[in-house]
């Protein structure tokens, strides 16, 4: 049956009790490292802005404040739990796991290392059983992320209309509009790294990018890469784009009403996202676990077998972009609403379609043996074309509102 | 091997009747027009799992195929079906099927 | 196993539709859609269909129920519709009579029919099902082959949604008719 | 990876598409030049409407006539049938599509404009429609269907001046989603049966069968369900329920055009599916149709004369329509005989009266849509004579009276019934028809022998007259020619396997 | 126009005698006349009545010309006219006319100009005379059609004139009349329609081509028994419903008392005799095995509508009702004598059809008149108006004996022929038939006696007599009455070769044998032979 499992090595030939021990320590593993690295993402995220701004940052609990998020969360477990007397209480019991699940899931698929060198394909041997250091590798991988962050809506959207309270609803209803429009950018522009790489499993994307010149950023030409890093940071509801939980305008958000240990489930999932996200970018566009190397030359941890440098490779261009994260966050004014609309349906969504058609082109025309220039050109007039035109059509649509004394 | 008894085609094909048969229920009965519409998505789900699973008893990838179409149709009529209900919606606050009293047979 | 996932997945589904029909609230509707439509996902991947399961996933669930899902909360229509009340006497039990007649026949009829089910007609290549992207090559080679036509009529299909949209959308000036 | 390499497209005939992508074509270039130019002269909207619904049905035309020389044929991959039947389709759709507009210019309320959406929408219902009269593949056709439906219910809630329009639209949506779903089904389980979705491959597996042997109990539900979806679509009784709602409910000129491309799309696409495709199991069939076609003359006829509104009588009487073309229906299925061509030709007919009668509901109650009752068309001989003779003209049609185009119709199906000896559903029919008689003499006695509630002039916009004197002259030209419509129609064929 | 015409064709026929399409002119000329009255000005009347007048008139004065033209030894259809029309089902635009259909079409040639002129509609004269000259089209069309798809269609087509006739200009009830009317009729051409298609698809399979052609498929299409009889009763339902046969009869009283004088006249005089005529060309010429079987049910309900017309006409309080009811009984002789089938029974039946067309029509205009001055119709409201009004009176009594029967007047000739004809293949029935005959003279007599004699009370001392045009006008009905009661010959030399033609028919193609007498004629046959030679 079900070759969503069958694909791993691991597990072809049935279940027995090793493949199934091994399988359990990975989820095991994936969930604690997953909650550590939360707990370390919260503290690096406070460190980093509080240098940023010239402060300390938490530095009491543990060596340089390490244990401080394990104190707020201590504290945050033992507070009392209020439900609101208007929340609708299964949903609102419901709203806060709905949020953290799928952070976890999507990071199941994500190789957290192995050896992609001499073409192994990342598989590693564990008690004699070939396997890959990743929890699943479905063959519909990297659909399988798109639908775990289709699906991360529903705890926010619930969360925020549970609470049976206005600033959490609209709050909510932001959320869900914002993520539900910048999906589309983010899909698309996942489209291009499809298109470029021919598989939607994750390990083999991992597997083509064998040095930089490879990586995904410069196969798909750096334009996909960053209208993912944009739309990925808008789904994650992170700053610039957090007007989910806009504290000027509504409070505190979907998560107003919420208290004690539900709300430090969201927190969790917040940061347990951004870190998935992160990994998947690294995945996608940067070689995930593959080391750095240039034409020939590979840079070359010593010591380490193959199979943990990976781990180390994947770590160290992580936290790189979590740090672009917290610097984001430290530096970049929240959008208003109506430009978080612009922005994905007038820039992203447009330029990112048009991306992907230029290299659907591309890869035609040379299947079909024409001449690249000729193809890339006339795709590229096409495309300027389509964008005037486009402007064109907004320009007359605002003309043809204020004529009709539309207030919007 | 955990079990010997293997469900058949005809396991998921009477399933997705029964499915079918609750949408189709909940399609007349219930007077909100967003839970009618759900409930025709239901009968919609049992119509992709029959088709599912004929493509497998049949070993025709044909049946998959449909399914995909299918979802593109569902898509489509769901955002048509709120925008129709959103323009009522917004002339009066909350309706059922009931309320539709304009157009009484 | 395989009875195991289908026993799950058929709970999943059948809880989920009994609750579409039975909720009062149209959230909880909606959220008891969710719970078929994953467990329908369940079964497209017991059925080597790990595509369809994607995408069911972040269609259905993805968008259209989230869909559902913001135009309750955006209108505000979540009221408690009472299902006691029943409008018309005997449209339950003639709902009932009906929906019960379809499932009737239709299980009559897959039971006749378990012949039928077991006849390979080919079109599926399953000899390059342990590759890790068969199914969505056979799907995709299926669609743009084949069914290029249907596929192209999609896109149409779409063009009437969106025409639909801005249609509905748009704010009207009241003409001076109506009520 | 080089999915291009492994996989052989499907040879696509450009040339014999052509009346769908000049529908297509027109379809982009309104709403291109709509978003692109700011200031839209208002006639030019329908204008390209009805210029691109022309030329594809010119194009339509010329394939008629190319077929002349070569037998239908089926391309892209069998999802779409070229033979005369998918042709004549087409062509009747294009001409709704051109009066549609017409009627529709002139059905805009000034404060809101004529929004060109409209006009979209009624291009790509032509689409789906033409599709659907074409579809050689289930799954093909139903998506035509669906892109109908779904512009229909979009035109019908078009009118947001109107709560009753919109609720129109909503109620058509859900009963129509709830059909389809039903048709789907039945699509699923005739693929179980039959391992294909492909009309002319179902017809093969199921000629096969019957060598075999081998239950056909799912092939039959599956039958079963598709014609309650398609009996819902042509509004036959007893799934006729929502028609009196919307076709009430929708503005009048989407009501024209629902009621006649809309049927004749759904009624072509039953009688491809059910001749071509299940002609092996017609013994199965038939009966179910018979009592359809019987029940909806019946339900139509007799539930019309108790309505008081003028648009609910029409409703009811396209039910009645729709039986009499099932009369065909059944006739065809026995094979031998001109059922099809008295189909095709109850089709043709029953567009232009239709779209005449609905034309003169328009003159009559107005851009608002409010007088539609039996009231409004008290008098109407000494308001309007020359509309109110119009209007007897085509409910005398509707009835089936002599030097019609509707005599000519109905005799048409009656005669191919009683040809394959279906007696009993002629006789069926006639007197249905007389019980309809009686609906259509109540108009026509109001609007002869009653006093006029007022006497308020009334304005008849000029695209209106235009089309009431384009479906009066068709009606009386084939009423007393019809040799005109009937020697082409005679060579309505389907495409051979 | 219409002159030049009738010049023009006046000049062809003397060099070939078929080279103008009288025939179709006949239809066509009413029908161009009454499109033309429709779109003449409104703003003189004067002129819509006159071209009505001259149009109808010219019909009238072309019915004559080929009744002149007739040739009276020919049994078989002259005049005949025969193009395609519609190919995909072989259907022809075919007419002609032989003896059974000549005097009708005489009659309706007749009787239109004569009610134009003669009765006033009082409101919207232009949309009535373009009623009345399309009903003329019509019924001309019914006569002389010889395809059934043509037939029918303009049996159907009659319809929507005569609706309008009376549902526009009738009386009190007049919709409900009019619709009752319309409705019964068409629910009989229901099954005739049925029953035509069935016709000529079976006689597809008989002779391999499809053809509504009356002639061929009645002398050349052999029908199984059984399906001949089913074919037989669907035509005769339609007919059954026009003529009006008990019990299908009850629209007509309404029906004739509530259309105005016209419509009565017309309906009485011509367009119950479709139903006849009907009987007689698409009953026994098409079915005539299928004929000889139903006669005993069909005889029976003829008789018992003789009675029940007498019967009812004498409760009647309302005059025009009681003609309506007397009708009612004529006709029931008319059937009695077509399904008696011999040829005299037979050639009465023709004649009677004629007769009662005259007398009936005479009796409704003068019932009219009646009402013009009085505004009402009911008997007991009447009184003495002989003595105030006395030729008036004078016209009613010899109308009411024509229509009585007496000898000397038109009814003599066609009663008697029927009931001799009759009585040896019907006996029984015709004995209970002739009873009618004496309840016919009791009831219109008593009629009359309750009218005419008495003194006059206040309000009928003023009645007017008859006016120099009404006179005139009568003149002309007295003058056919008389004239065919002293001089039947003409008429029964045109109408018997066709008679004994369908006859022979008949007897060919089914087991029944007619009398014979005198080697094989009738007295009549006998007189017209003498006549001819």
């Amino acid at each position: 049956m079900s070759s969503l499992l069958a694909v791993d090595p691991l597990l072809e030939g049935g279940l027995f009790w090793t493949p199934l021990f091994i399988v359990l320590i990975k989820v095991l593993v994936v969930f604690v490292v997953g909650l550590v690295a939360t707990m370390l993402m919260v503290w690096f995220e406070r460190k980093v802005i509080a240098g940023m701004q010239n402060r300390v940052g938490p530095n009491k609990a543990g060596p340089w404040g390490l244990l401080q998020t394990l104190a707020d969360g201590t504290k945050l477990f033992f507070k009392e739990d209020l439900i609101p007397e208007r929340a609708d209480r299964l949903v609102f019991r419901l709203a806060p796991y709905l949020v953290l699940a799928p952070a976890f899931l999507a990071f199941a698929i994500i190789p957290l290392g192995g050896d992609f060198r001499d073409g192994k394909g990342g598989i590693v041997t564990l008690f004699g059983h070939e396997t890959r250091l990743q929890l699943a590798d479905p063959p519909v991988g990297v659909l399988f992320a798109l639908a775990i962050s289709a699906i991360a809506v529903y705890g926010i959207m619930l969360a925020g209309w549970s609470s049976g309270s206005k600033y959490p609803l609209l709050g909510s209803v932001r959320a869900s509009a914002q993520m539900v429009s910048y999906e589309a950018a983010l899909g698309l522009s996942l489209a291009a790294v499809l298109l470029v790489s021919g598989t939607l499993s994750t390990a083999g994307i991992v597997d083509l990018q064998s040095s930089v010149g490879n990586w995904n950023i410069v196969a798909t030409g750096f334009v996909p890469f960053f209208i993912f890093m944009i739309a990925a940071t808008a789904e994650l509801n992170r700053p610039p784009f957090d007007l989910v939980e806009a504290e000027q305008e509504l409070v505190g958000g979907f998560n107003t009403e919420y208290s004690s240990i539900r709300f430090a489930l969201f927190f969790l999932a917040e940061f347990m996202n951004t870190i998935t996200m992160s990994a998947l970018i690294v995945t996608l566009f940067f070689g995930g676990p593959q080391p750095i190397s240039i034409g020939n030359t590979t840079l070359d941890i010593p010591l380490l077998p193959n199979a943990l440098e990976g781990t180390v490779w994947l770590l160290l261009k992580v936290l790189v972009f979590l740090y672009i994260y917290v610097w984001f966050r430290a530096t970049l004014p929240r959008f208003r609403y109506d430009q978080l609309m612009d922005l994905g349906w007038r820039i992203l969504i447009p330029a990112s379609l048009g991306w992907f058609m230029l290299l659907a082109a591309q890869r035609v025309g040379r299947d079909a043996g024409w001449d690249q220039a000729v193809v890339t050109l006339s795709t590229a007039i096409v495309l300027i074309v389509g964008y005037v035109l486009l402007q064109l059509a907004y320009k007359v649509s605002r003309a043809n509102r204020e004529k009709d004394g539309a207030s919007f | 091997m955990l079990s010997v008894i293997q469900p058949t085609s005809s396991w998921y094909l009477i399933l997705a009747a029964v499915l079918f048969g609750i949408g189709a229920f909940g399609v007349m009965v219930r007077r909100n027009p967003l839970v009618m519409f759900m409930c025709i998505e239901l009968m919609l789900n049992a119509v992709n799992l029959t088709f599912v699973t004929l493509a497998t008893a049949l070993s025709n990838i044909n049946g998959q195929v449909v399914v995909v179409f299918v979802m593109v149709v569902a898509a489509a009529e769901v955002v048509v079906g709120l925008g129709i209900i959103v323009a009522i919606m917004r002339r009066r606050n909350g309706i059922t099927a009931d309320d539709l009293s304009a157009l009484k047979g | 196993m395989e009875l195991f996932v289908f026993v799950v997945a058929a709970a999943m589904v059948l809880g989920g539709a009994l609750g579409v029909i039975t909720r009062s609230n149209p959230v909880h509707a909606a959220l008891s859609l969710v719970l078929t439509l994953f467990g329908i996902a369940v079964m497209f991947v017991s059925h080597d269909a790990q595509f369809l399961a994607a995408v069911q996933v972040i269609v259905y669930a993805g968008a259209i129920v989230v869909l559902f899902l913001f135009v309750i909360m955006l209108l505000g229509v979540d009221r408690t519709e009472d299902v006691n009340i029943e409008p018309i006497t005997v449209q339950r039990p003639l709902a009932l009579i009906v929906s019960a007649g379809v499932i009737g026949i239709v299980i009559a009829a897959v039971v006749t029919s378990r012949d039928l089910l077991g006849r390979k007609v080919g079109g599926l290549d399953e000899t390059t099902l342990g590759s890790p992207d068969a199914n969505i090559r056979q799907v995709a080679r299926e669609i743009f082959g084949n069914n290029v036509f249907a596929f192209e009529l999609t896109s149409v299909l779409l063009l009437v949604a969106v025409i639909g949209t801005v249609l509905m959308a748009r704010r009207v000036k009241s003409g001076g008719a109506g009520k | 990876m080089v999915l291009a390499a492994t996989m052989t497209a499907p040879e696509i005939a450009w040339g014999a598409l052509t009346p769908l992508l000049i529908l297509l074509g027109g379809t982009c270039l309104l709403l291109l030049l709509g978003t692109l130019v700011p200031r839209w002269p208002r006639v030019a909207t329908p204008t390209l409407t009805i210029v691109t619904a022309l030329a594809a049905g010119t194009a339509a035309c010329v394939q008629w006539n190319n077929l002349y020389y070569r037998k239908g044929y089926s391309i892209v991959a069998d999802a779409i049938s070229i033979d005369r039947f998918s042709v004549l389709i087409t062509i009747i759709i294009t001409v709704a599509v051109a009066l549609g507009a017409l009627l529709a210019s002139a059905h805009h309320d000034d404060a809101n404009g004529d929004p060109l959406e409209n006009y979209a929408l009624l291009l790509t219902s032509a689409i789906g429609a033409v599709v659907m009269g074409s579809a050689n593949d289930l799954i093909v056709l139903f998506l035509g269907l669906e892109i109908l439906s779904l512009s229909l219910y979009l035109m019908a809630a078009s009118d947001r001046r109107r709560e009753e329009s919109q609720e129109s639209g909503l109620k058509y949506f859900i009963l129509g989603g709830f059909a389809s779903a039903f048709l789907l089904y039945g699509v699923a389980l005739v693929y179980g049966a039959t391992a294909s979705t492909n009309i002319n491959g179902i017809a093969e597996a199921l000629t096969e069968r019957i060598a075999v042997g081998g239950s056909d109990a799912m092939l039959l539900v599956g039958i079963g369900l598709m014609l309650v979806g398609l009996g819902f679509k042509v509004s036959a009784a007893p799934f006729q329920i929502w028609t009196p709602d919307v076709y009430e409910g929708a503005p009048t000129s989407v009501t024209s055009y629902m009621a006649s491309a809309a049927k004749v799309a759904a009624f072509a696409a039953l009688l491809r599916i059910f001749i071509v495709g299940l002609e092996s199991r017609v013994d199965d069939w038939r009966p179910v149709i018979w009592v359809l076609a019987v029940l909806s003359i019946f339900v139509g006829s007799t539930m019309a004369v108790v309505q008081t509104n003028v648009k609910r009588m029409l409703a009811y009487s396209s039910i009645s329509h729709a039986g009499f073309i099932l009369v065909g229906v059944e006739a065809a299925a026995h094979m031998e005989g001109n059922g099809l061509a008295a189909s095709a030709t109850y089709l043709a007919i029953y567009t232009m009266m239709v779209m005449g009668s609905f034309a003169i509901l328009i003159a009559v109650a107005g851009k608002n849509d409010t007088a539609t009752t039996l009231d409004a068309f008290k008098g109407l001989a000494k308001r309007r004579p020359a509309l109110a003779l119009a209007f007897s003209t085509l409910l005398f049609a509707q009835a089936g009276v002599p030097f019609t185009s509707g005599f000519v119709a109905k005799f048409g199906v009656i005669k191919a019934a009683v040809e394959v000896d279906s007696y009993g559903i002629s006789i069926a029919a006639m007197v249905g028809a007389v019980i309809g008689a009686f609906l259509y003499l109540r108009i026509v006695v109001s609007m002869w022998m009653e006093e006029p509630e007022t006497q308020e002039p009334l304005e008849i916009p000029t695209v209106v007259s235009v089309v009431i004197g384009i479906s009066v002259a068709f009606t009386l030209v084939i009423g007393f020619f019809p040799s005109i419509l009937l020697d082409a129609i005679e060579l309505v064929r389907f495409a051979p396997l | 126009m219409l002159s030049t015409l009738i010049q023009s064709a006046g000049a062809a026929t003397e060099k070939t005698a078929v080279a103008f399409p009288i025939l179709s002119a006949l239809i066509l000329v009413p029908l161009l006349g009454a499109v033309l009255v429709t779109l003449l000005s409104n703003r003189r009347p004067e002129y819509v009545k006159f071209t009505a007048l001259i149009v109808s008139a010219g019909t009238g004065a072309m019915s004559l010309w080929m009744l002149a033209k007739f040739d009276s030894h020919e049994a078989g259809f002259q005049f005949v006219s025969q193009h395609e029309w519609i190919r995909a089902w072989g259907i022809s635009w075919h007419l002609g006319v032989d003896g059974i259909s000549l005097f009708l079409v005489v009659l309706t040639g007749i009787l239109f100009p004569l009610v134009i002129v003669g009765v006033d509609p009082h409101h919207d004269e232009k949309r009535y005379l373009g009623w009345i000259l399309l009903l003329e089209a019509g019924v001309m069309g019914s006569f002389l059609s010889l395809d059934l798809f043509l037939f029918f269609i303009f049996f159907e087509i009659v319809l929507v004139p005569m609706y309008f006739l009376i549902g526009g200009w009738g009386y009190d009830k007049r919709i409900y009349a009019a619709t009752k009317f319309f409705l019964y009729t068409m629910f009989g051409s229901a099954f005739m329609l049925v029953g035509i298609i069935a016709t000529a698809v079976l006689a597809q399979r008989d002779l391999g081509y499809i053809t509504f052609d009356l002639v061929k498929i009645a002398e050349e299409a052999t029908f199984g028994t059984n399906t001949a009889r089913w074919l037989f009763l669907s035509f005769a339902i339609a007919f059954a419903v026009k003529v009006p046969i008990f019990p299908l009869h009850t629209w007509l009283p309404d029906a004739h008392t509530q259309a105005p004088t016209g419509g009565s006249i017309i309906l009485a005089g011509v367009l119950l005799k479709m139903g006849t005529y009907g009987f007689l060309r698409f009953g026994l010429y098409l079915f005539p095995a299928a004929a000889v079987w139903a006669k005993p049910v069909i005889l029976t309900l003829a008789t018992i509508g003789i009675i029940y017309g007498a019967i009812a006409a004498t409760m009647q309080t309302d005059l025009k009702r009681l003609v309506a009811y007397s009708s009612v009984a004529h006709l029931g002789f008319i059937v009695l004598g077509t399904f008696a089938i011999t040829s005299q029974s037979l050639t009465g039946s023709v004649m009677q059809m004629i007769n009662h067309g005259v007398s009936t029509g005479a009796l409704f205009l003068l019932v009219g008149m009646i009402y013009e001055r009085r505004h009402t119709r009911v008997i007991a409201e009447l009184k003495g108006i002989q003595s105030v009004a006395p030729i008036f009176a004078a016209a009613f009594m010899v109308v009411m004996l024509s229509s009585v029967g007496v000898p000397g007047l038109n009814g003599f000739v066609g009663e008697f022929l029927i009931l001799i004809g009759s009585f040896e293949t019907a006996r029984w029935w015709t004995i209970i038939a002739a009873t009618g005959v004496i309840l016919a003279a009791l009831y219109l007599l008593w009629a009359y006696q309750r009218v005419f004699h008495g003194e006059p009370d206040e309000a009928n001392s003023t009645f007017k007599e008859l006016t120099l045009r009404e006179g005139s006008l009568l003149m002309v009905f007295i003058g056919l009455i008389v004239f065919t009661g002293l001089f039947p010959k003409p008429m029964l030399n045109r109408i018997e070769p066709s008679v004994d033609k369908l006859v022979k028919h008949v007897e060919l193609h089914s087991d029944y044998k007619a009398p014979v007498h005198k080697g094989g004629h009738s007295p009549a046959t006998d007189t017209a032979h003498e006549g001819g030679e």
